[in-house]
């Protein structure tokens, strides 16, 4: 029951991670890029991450995908954009990438392969990550914090309007 | 204090007179500079004069007198040291005699020449080189002086430097006679890796005993001492310097390439003697290479139009006589053939520059003339020259040739034949010159008056010219006695004393007379093929051209810019262009960024799970 | 946590303090010279502690960080080195227009990524110190917002460096799925338990050397690290080129030794491929190049892979000596290439970024200070005498000749001649004469005390080296 | 003390010149003669001392010492012998030789120009004296920045190309020198577990003779680099053509030397065996050297370039020479040294002079000078003659006793080397010939030479023909070092 | 609980990493980079947490929090990015970005 859960809904996941890459239009593929996240929150719920499957629909998909959904409206792009992305993904482009991550995946392939076998019927519950949180990792906690202020700041100082007096630069 | 304790100071003299005048010589007034350059030379004259009798009339012990250390590194130890003798004291007699009276000629003939200082003191600084040569009592030093002279020899030649064939001839003179030079210093590493000194008397020594006759080493030590006397005395295949030598002042060309100079190289091989005796193949080479010089050298004397260049080709043809000397084992023979030659050479050169100096540097002789009257003197001078180069009768050629022609009869027939017939060709264009300069149309003469400067070395020279074959010089002492045969076969000796007459009438013939011409042989095609041909020295300098001297330029040019050097260009180049492709791959496109990392990332994954 | 962890991590706490403390006085006030002074007044007290810290180490505080010597060795390095850059920025801040307050508080937590780095022992703060710097370095290459190289080199740093993360997480992941451990001592007790290579974790560490190579900009990770240069304002850049650097090699370094990741000989083949990769690419790319920080950039590269063969080296030599040459040439790398980006900072107005191989010429006779110290800085990246980098290149032939890696080292002789190039070229324009330009008058008193220092020390290292060697010998000494 | 001494005078006169310049540029080359009489004395002094002590004839007589890096046991080790006082000598005498040639050549800040002349010498008498190897390695390097800053700032119209080219050449080749000095030290670390980089430990390392080879050939390679042996030459040329006078005359006077000592003090002393095998090899390189360089002067129409190529073909002299190995040979190369640094100094100091006053170095430009300039003329073709090897001379003395020794160990390649002596004059009288001869030229109103350059080039004549005729003393002084080197490499001996 | 194998969820955060690289590769839409820039950091995410389920351990979730976090603030500072590059530029085409280059 579980393992036909979990490979369908890896199948989902990788079905909307393709489609995510291949659409002309950004918010369709924000979309399926969401759609993506939930299945891979849904794949953390069976591997008996429940607290990460939450953390992983509740920021992943909900608070950092608004911030795309913001960018793209600020942004505005319309038809024309869409013309140009056409223009931009002809079939030709995708063969190099296609072709270097299918290597790195056969040999992301072989080394899994590899490894060996194991299971993962472990349920690690909110309450041993909160106290793992907390204990031993506590430094990276507040580390995080201090990654998150230099985000903060950074996107503070880049969310700018920018100066009047511009100066092109020498190029 | 014995005089022979003076023997250091005969080549200092002309040494520091070379110093002074090279030094301060044109601040000196003309007189100053004469006096300075002809007394040099003249006290070492006069020394030579008392040592030299002190040491005839002595034992005639050989006298060895060290100066100093020139250099001493492990065993090998080079002594400035002076060896006299019977064999120097003749050499210092004709260097510092004749050197002398060539000097006072040249104050006469160079007194209106704007460089006269430099040109006394190159004279002196040859001068004194010429004395280390004969006197070294080792062959290194004795190399010191070889060199000196060839540096003397340069200068001189080169003496009117605006004249760029000058400066060409010098440098030909130069190099040509370094190329034996070359071989005579391997000739000495040789004998010193063998012999373990440089000494020559302790190398005669040790040669006889180390080694066997005709062994290699010897043959080996002997060809290439060989060498060096070759390029040094202008024999065959090393001459053709010497004619274009000629392009210095002609006092030079007496004195340097006459009477001293270029026999230095029968001075050497007299002077090792030991070992050539060791080389019996050599010592025959020695032989056959003097007479084909005398005879090519000969012929070509008898096309030549220039005056200095006849006399020098029977230079070089008379220097051929010496070897055949040599060759033959008559070594006493060959340094009185030597010493009569510098006089007589000498004189020819004096009077023929007697010759060119009232004909304002005229050289070609069918554009002199009946200059009989006009200079009796140079007239005089040029006969008794011409009489003892050709070696007639009861000059002193004649008794120095004589036995030298019949001590290789006593050899081989064939070497004698050889010397008879150059005996004959020297007869005749010996007197083809006396006969076309001095005699026939009178051509206009600008200038006769001869200083007293170059008068008296004429006649003094003159003089000694016509009886120093009287001299009996004891040479006995030094060199080993190999036969002493009295004028056994008449018929040789006859034969040998006429072939001069038989050349001189054939000039007379042709030349005086006009019962033949040479014009007429001269258009068969044949014979003007040879005359050109002999008139440019048997094509010798042609085929070095053609042999070494283009090539090398050709390939000194071709590679101008250092083929070497275009290696590094190209590993310059190499790297320019691993620049460039490196370059190219630096788009400044983020994707083909991430695609370098992503293909990184897959290559040393790769390379981590195959390793 | 107890106190005496505390106290041993006091110099990051004190250097995060002074970030909160920067943004808290921005939000009362934007001043520049205020928020530069708490800033550097953060940094000297950071310094300061490491004093302190030094007493209690060696100290595991928790699992995640190791302060012991070497920690703190590199971390004075790079809070020095963080000083000096935010000197340089002052300087060359100062008359731009814009708000360039939170400039020093990013800088303030790129150093906490830094020192993060140095003393962690876990996969945990490795990866997060590493972010830390990088997002700072993000904003900062990005910071003049009003010029287009720098966003440009902001935008390639933000992919490239996300792409780099991406590899290098789940390299992590791989290592941690095979073996249950993220702390380095335990990946260690793993490695060395087994006798045969795990192929997982050793493409695990592949991969992670991917990330790393990314910021170490090691072939062929390397091409993002001209344009970067180049478009990053001067002094960031130096913070780039030495500060990121240094923390990160030291962190490799920390990694390898105590996972015994040098068990894994297919590693030190690949990272033999990427250091000949980076000197002969390096070199060959800075040839001809007429821009000086992108010269600089590729000069940087060849920098690393000479100094991933003294790292190479560790495998086969005892640790202490490539510790030891790792650990000399590093700060000498440090000073000069901050020097060297000090000096194209203080020539750099805000109308021009002084990276232009022409706006050189005659530097000598117009401002023969700064050309003399900029040619110090040359002549050691050269590996001249008299200059520390000739020590470090001493070094680094020591360790790489007891090493026996005569391949790696005639790489090294082939880029260093082709690298005695580019540096001379910079010193011939330099020497070149030139018609007086207008620049700007010499009033940077800030820089120019730094940069005397910086040449100081340079010169001092070279000739005395006796004193750093001690000091990391003790290290070493600590280490073990 | 005093070792320490002649490199810090040398060090603080520079210094001192780049600041007088301040005052007025004509008082730095009043401080740089200052401290070259400094040094003169300095020089004098441990000759006294020597003396005193027990002669110049023990074969090391002043010591100087002082730990550097202990962690590595590098010391700040300085050592005289005989040859290193030959060399230091005739470094200051060059020194003096390289100030008077620049006396008015030089225009533009002489404060900088004689600071790192001052410097480069400082660097080379450093080389001469360390018996450290990380020490004379740090010298080594040492001496090439300021020859690259005389060419770079104040070379001739191709500067920036011919101070690019020294300074890779050199440092390229050094670095092999700098690995295999690191070698060595390693494999004595692992013999006798001491780190040391002392000359006279580090003589007795045992090596396997294949790293003895290898380690040879580095050392080897980074000399014949410097001296400059064919085919590593190619950077001389240029160098020497495009420097100044005075940077023309201490690299071709001095610095080319250091290749040569490295050879004679490091190369065989360290390494006999290998040198031994390598003899044959190293023999032919110097014969080819000796032959091509002398063709290629024949060749050249660049004044400084025809001299440039000359002291290629000298230097080959010298390679044959060491590694003849024995004294006769050895001694040869050591009085080539001098020699050769004297006349080829001398030779650029004419060349620089022709150039002063006729801003060309093109041969065919020149010609019949000889009237206008009957002293130049003079001067040039006496040392034209030393360089071809005129008995009585200094150069012949050199190359008597190289060849004469190397005619022991390699008779086919001594004689094929004598054969220079004929292309010897070819060059050298070709430039006399193309300068100074030919018809006389529009150049009358040149001015011959003035009381500056009588001096010096009459003391370098001077010291020519001391050498040449009485090069005895020299040889006495360099003999004791030279027994020494051969005693420590007995197996290079046949 | 489950038994879905270590092997299989790894391969298939491998399958989701080597999309997104594609994504980046391929797409030259800033936008569309960053977002499979996600997809990446997002699949290895899983792994950890794969990883954590294999050992039990809490570790694996912890370094997807904190994966989670830098993946927010890339987020964060690379829309920022982005707005200011389509402000000036008024382009998101990533090739066009290639002011710098040689």
């Amino acid at each position: 029951m579980v393992m036909t859960l979990f490979y369908i809904t890896s199948a989902v996941a990788v079905f909307a991670t393709v489609m995510m890459i291949t659409r002309l239009n950004a918010v369709h593929g924000l979309l399926y890029l969401i759609l993506s996240l939930l299945a891979v929150g849904v794949l953390f719920f069976l591997l008996g991450a429940h607290f990460a499957a939450v953390l992983e629909v509740i920021i992943y998909a909900g608070a950092i995908m608004v911030l795309f959904v913001f960018v793209i409206m600020m942004l505005n792009q319309g038809q024309k954009t869409l013309e140009q992305e056409r223009a931009w993904l002809q079939p030709g482009i995708w063969i190099g990438p296609s072709l270097l991550a299918l290597i790195l995946f056969i040999e992301m392939l072989v080394i899994v392969v590899l490894g060996g076998s194991a299971d993962t019927d472990h349920v690690v519950n909110a309450k041993q990550v909160g106290i793992a949180l907390y204990g031993p990792y506590l430094l990276a906690v507040e580390l995080a914090s201090m990654l998150l202020l230099a985000g903060l700041v950074g996107a503070y100082h880049l969310g700018k309007p920018m100066l009047k007096t511009t100066t092109e630069g020498k190029s | 204090m014995k005089v022979i304790e003076l023997l250091g100071w005969i080549p200092l003299f002309p040494f520091l007179g070379f110093l002074i005048l090279v030094l301060a010589g044109d601040r000196f007034s003309k007189p100053l500079i004469t006096w300075l350059g002809v007394g040099s030379v003249a006290v070492a004259a006069i020394l030579v004069a008392l040592i030299g009798a002190e040491f005839l009339n002595g034992t005639m012990e050989p006298y060895r007198m060290v100066l100093g250390v020139w250099m001493d590194v492990d065993d090998l130890s080079i002594p400035i040291g002076f060896y006299l003798d019977a064999l120097s004291v003749t050499m210092l007699f004709v260097v510092t005699g004749v050197g002398f009276l060539i000097h006072v000629y040249s104050a006469g003939f160079m007194a209106s020449d704007p460089g006269y200082a430099s040109f006394s003191a190159y004279m002196n600084l040859f001068v004194s080189a010429m004395l280390v040569l004969v006197l070294a009592d080792n062959l290194v030093l004795l190399y010191l002086g070889w060199e000196g002279v060839g540096l003397g020899s340069y200068l001189l030649i080169g003496f009117w430097y605006e004249d760029t064939n000058n400066g060409y001839a010098a440098r030909k003179a130069f190099v040509m006679t370094r190329v034996g030079d070359t071989a005579l210093l391997i000739g000495l590493f040789l004998l010193f890796t063998q012999l373990h000194t440089f000494d020559i008397q302790i190398l005669m020594l040790r040669a006889t005993s180390h080694w066997a006759p005709g062994a290699l080493l010897p043959v080996a030590a002997a060809t290439l001492l060989l060498g060096g006397a070759l390029g040094k005395s202008a024999q065959l295949p090393l001459q053709s310097w010497l004619p274009d030598a000629m392009a210095g002042p002609t006092p030079v060309s007496a004195l340097i390439h006459a009477a001293t100079m270029v026999t230095a190289g029968v001075y050497l091989i007299a002077r090792t003697n030991a070992l050539f005796m060791m080389a019996p193949s050599v010592q025959f080479a020695v032989a056959v290479i003097g007479a084909l010089t005398l005879l090519m050298s000969g012929c070509s004397a008898l096309v030549q139009t220039d005056i200095k260049r006849i006399l020098a080709y029977s230079t070089i043809s008379q220097i051929g006589y010496m070897f055949l000397a040599l060759g033959v084992g008559a070594w006493p023979s060959a340094i009185f053939h030597l010493l009569t030659h510098a006089f007589f050479k000498a004189l020819l050169f004096l009077a023929a520059g007697a010759v060119i100096f009232c004909f304002h540097h005229e050289h070609n002789i069918f554009k002199m003339g009946g200059l009989r009257k006009a200079m009796p003197l140079a007239f005089w001078s040029f006969l008794i020259g011409s009489a003892a180069l050709s070696a007639l009768p009861f000059t002193s050629g004649f008794y120095s040739k004589h036995e030298i022609l019949l001590a290789a009869f006593d050899a081989s027939p064939g070497l004698w034949a050889a010397g008879c017939l150059g005996a004959i060709i020297t007869g005749i264009y010996c007197f083809r010159l006396v006969f076309v300069v001095f005699f026939g149309r009178e051509c206009p003469v600008i200038e006769t008056r001869l200083g007293w400067q170059m008068s008296i070395p004429l006649v003094l020279l003159g003089a000694l010219a016509l009886f120093g074959g009287m001299l009996k010089i004891p040479l006995d002492s030094v060199f080993p006695v190999l036969f002493n045969n009295d004028p056994a076969f008449d018929l040789v000796a006859v034969i040998t004393a006429t072939a001069p007459l038989i050349g001189l009438s054939i000039a007379a013939l042709f030349y005086l007379t006009g019962t033949f011409s040479a014009q007429r042989l001269v258009d068969f095609r044949v014979a003007n093929q040879m005359r050109i041909f002999c008139f440019n020295g048997w094509g010798v300098d042609a085929l070095y051209g053609a042999l070494v001297v283009r090539p090398f330029k050709a390939i000194a040019k071709l590679n101008k810019n250092d083929a070497v050097d275009r290696a590094y260009t190209g590993i310059a180049l190499l790297s320019r262009g691993g620049h460039l492709m490196a370059s190219a791959s630096q788009t400044g496109r983020i994707r083909w960024y991430v695609s370098s990392m992503a293909l990184g990332t897959v290559v040393i994954i790769a390379i981590g799970l195959l390793s | 946590m107890n106190i005496n962890q505390i106290i041993a991590l006091a110099p990051i706490i004190i250097l995060a303090a002074t970030a909160v403390a920067v943004m808290l006085s921005i939000a009362v006030r934007r001043h520049f010279v205020l928020a530069f002074g708490i800033a550097a007044a953060g940094i000297i007290m950071s310094l300061w502690t490491l004093g302190i810290a030094w007493q209690e180490s060696p100290i595991q505080a928790t699992l995640l960080m190791l302060v012991d010597a070497y920690s703190l060795f590199y971390m004075a390095l790079l809070l020095s080195g963080g000083l000096a850059v935010l000197g340089f920025c002052y300087d060359y801040f100062k008359d731009r227009e814009g708000e360039h307050e939170e400039l020093p508080l990013l800088l303030l937590t790129a150093l906490l990524g830094g020192s993060v780095l140095v003393c962690s022992s876990h996969f945990a703060t490795f990866f997060i110190g590493l972010e830390i710097l990088s997002i700072s370095l993000i904003v900062l290459i990005g910071y003049p917002l009003n010029q287009a190289r720098p966003l440009e080199a902001a935008v390639k740093y933000l992919v490239l460096s996300g792409v780099s993360s991406a590899f290098l997480l789940m390299g992590m992941a791989l290592i941690y799925a095979q073996c249950g451990e993220l702390n380095f001592n335990g990946i260690g007790g793993y490695i060395t338990s087994r006798d045969n290579i795990n192929a997982m974790i050793l493409s695990g560490t592949l991969l992670i050397v991917a990330g790393l190579g990314f910021k170490l900009s090691l072939a062929p990770f390397h091409l993002w690290t001209p344009d970067v240069y180049e478009g990053a304002p001067a002094p960031v850049t130096a913070f780039i080129a030495a500060v990121s650097k240094c923390a990160v090699f030291a962190l490799l370094l920390r990694y390898f030794l105590s996972s015994y990741s040098y068990d894994y000989t297919p590693l030190l083949t690949v990272f033999s491929v990427i250091a000949g990769l980076s000197i002969l690419g390096g070199n060959l790319l800075a040839l001809l190049q007429n821009n000086v920080k992108r010269l600089l950039a590729y000069s940087s590269i060849a920098h690393m892979g000479y100094l991933l063969v003294a790292f190479i080296a560790g495998g086969s030599i005892s640790s202490a000596l490539a510790v030891e040459s790792v650990s000399f040439y590093l700060p000498a790398y440090f000073i000069t290439t901050i020097g060297a980006f000090g000096v194209i900072s203080v020539l750099s107005t805000p109308q021009t970024e002084a990276d232009d191989i022409a706006f050189y010429r005659g530097l000598f006779w117009r401002r023969p200070w700064l050309a003399a110290v900029f040619t110090l800085m040359l002549l050691s990246l050269a590996g001249i005498p008299l200059t520390a980098g000739f020590i470090g290149k001493f070094y680094l032939f020591t360790s790489a000749a007891e090493g026996r890696l005569w391949g790696l080292l005639s790489a090294i002789i082939v880029g260093s001649g082709l690298g005695l190039y580019y540096y001379l070229r910079i010193i011939v324009v330099m020497s070149m004469n030139a018609e007086a330009q207008v620049i700007k008058p010499a009033q940077d008193w800030i820089s120019t005390a730094t940069l005397a220092v910086l040449a100081g020390l340079l010169v001092w290292l070279g000739i005395y080296p006796s004193f750093l060697i001690n000091v990391i010998q003790s290290i070493v000494y600590a280490m073990e | 003390m005093i070792l320490l001494a002649l490199i810090c005078v040398l060090l603080l006169g520079g210094f001192a010149a780049w600041f007088s310049e301040r005052w007025s540029p004509v008082v730095p080359r009043w401080v740089a003669i200052i401290t070259l009489t400094v040094e003169v004395l300095l020089l004098v002094l441990p000759c006294l001392a020597a003396e005193h002590a027990g002669g110049l004839l023990s074969a090391w007589f002043a010591h100087f010492y002082s730990p550097w890096i202990p962690r590595f046991g590098i010391g700040f080790h300085l050592a005289m012998d005989g040859l290193s006082l030959l060399l230091t000598a005739m470094t200051v005498l060059l020194g003096f030789m390289a100030v008077s040639s620049s006396w008015t050549e030089i225009k533009n800040r002489q404060g900088f120009f004689f600071f790192n002349l001052l410097t480069c010498l400082a660097g080379t008498i450093g080389v001469f004296l360390a018996v450290d190897l990380f020490l004379f390695f740090f010298f080594w390097e040492l001496m090439i920045i300021p020859m690259y800053f005389l060419i770079s700032i104040w070379g001739h119209e191709n500067r920036t190309y011919a101070a690019i080219k020294f300074f890779i050449f050199t440092q390229a080749s050094s670095l092999l020198l700098l690995l295999a000095i690191v070698i060595l030290v390693q494999i004595h670390h692992n013999n006798s577990d001491t780190y040391t980089f002392d000359y006279f430990e580090l003589l007795n390392t045992a090596l396997d003779p294949d790293a003895a080879f290898w380690l040879m050939l580095g050392f080897f390679i980074a000399f014949t680099v410097k001296l400059p042996a064919v085919p590593f030459h190619s950077w001389l040329p240029d160098a020497h053509t495009q420097a100044p006078t005075g940077g023309s005359v201490i690299l071709a006077g001095v610095m080319l030397k250091t290749g040569a000592y490295g050879l004679l003090r490091f190369v065989i002393p360290l390494f006999p065996e290998a040198a031994h095998q390598f003899a044959p090899f190293a023999l032919t390189l110097g014969t080819v050297s000796v032959l091509y360089a002398a063709m290629m002067a024949f060749a050249q129409s660049d004044l400084k370039r025809l001299i440039a190529y000359t002291s290629i073909s000298h230097m080959g002299f010298i390679l044959l020479g060491v590694f003849s190995w024995n004294l006769l040979a050895l001694q040869g190369s050591v009085i080539t040294m001098l020699a050769h640094g004297i006349s080829a100094s001398a030779l650029f100091m004419i060349a620089g002079a022709l150039q002063e006053r006729l801003h060309t170095r093109e041969m065919a430009n020149m010609g019949g000078l000889r009237s206008a300039l009957p002293r130049l003329s003079a001067l040039t073709l006496f040392f034209a003659i030393a360089s071809l090897g005129l008995p009585g001379l200094g150069n012949f003395i050199g190359e008597f006793l190289v060849l004469q020794g190397a005619f022991s160990v390699n008779r086919v390649l001594a004689s094929v080397t004598t054969l220079v002596l004929i292309l010897a004059p070819v060059y050298a009288l070709i430039l006399i010939q193309k300068v100074f001869c030919g018809p006389s030229s529009q150049h009358s109103f040149l001015s011959d030479v003035d009381l500056r350059e009588w001096v010096s080039l009459g003391l370098l004549l001077l010291v020519t023909a001391w050498l040449g005729l009485s090069p005895q003393a020299v040889l006495d002084v360099s003999a004791s070092a030279l027994k020494q080197e051969m005693q420590n490499s007995v197996a290079m001996e046949r | 609980m489950n038994g879905i194998p270590m092997e299989h969820g790894l391969l298939l955060s491998v399958t989701l990493f080597v999309l997104g690289l594609i994504g980046v590769l391929a797409r030259r839409n800033l936008i569309m980079i960053l977002m499979s820039l996600e997809v990446m950091l997002n699949a290895t995410g899983l792994a950890f947490i794969v990883a954590g389920a294999r050992w039990g351990q809490a570790d694996g979730q912890i370094m997807f929090l904190l994966i989670l976090t830098l993946a927010a603030a890339e987020v964060g500072v690379g829309l920022g990015l982005v707005l200011q590059i389509f402000r000036r530029f008024h382009t998101l085409d990533a090739d066009s970005l290639n002011g710098m280059k040689g």
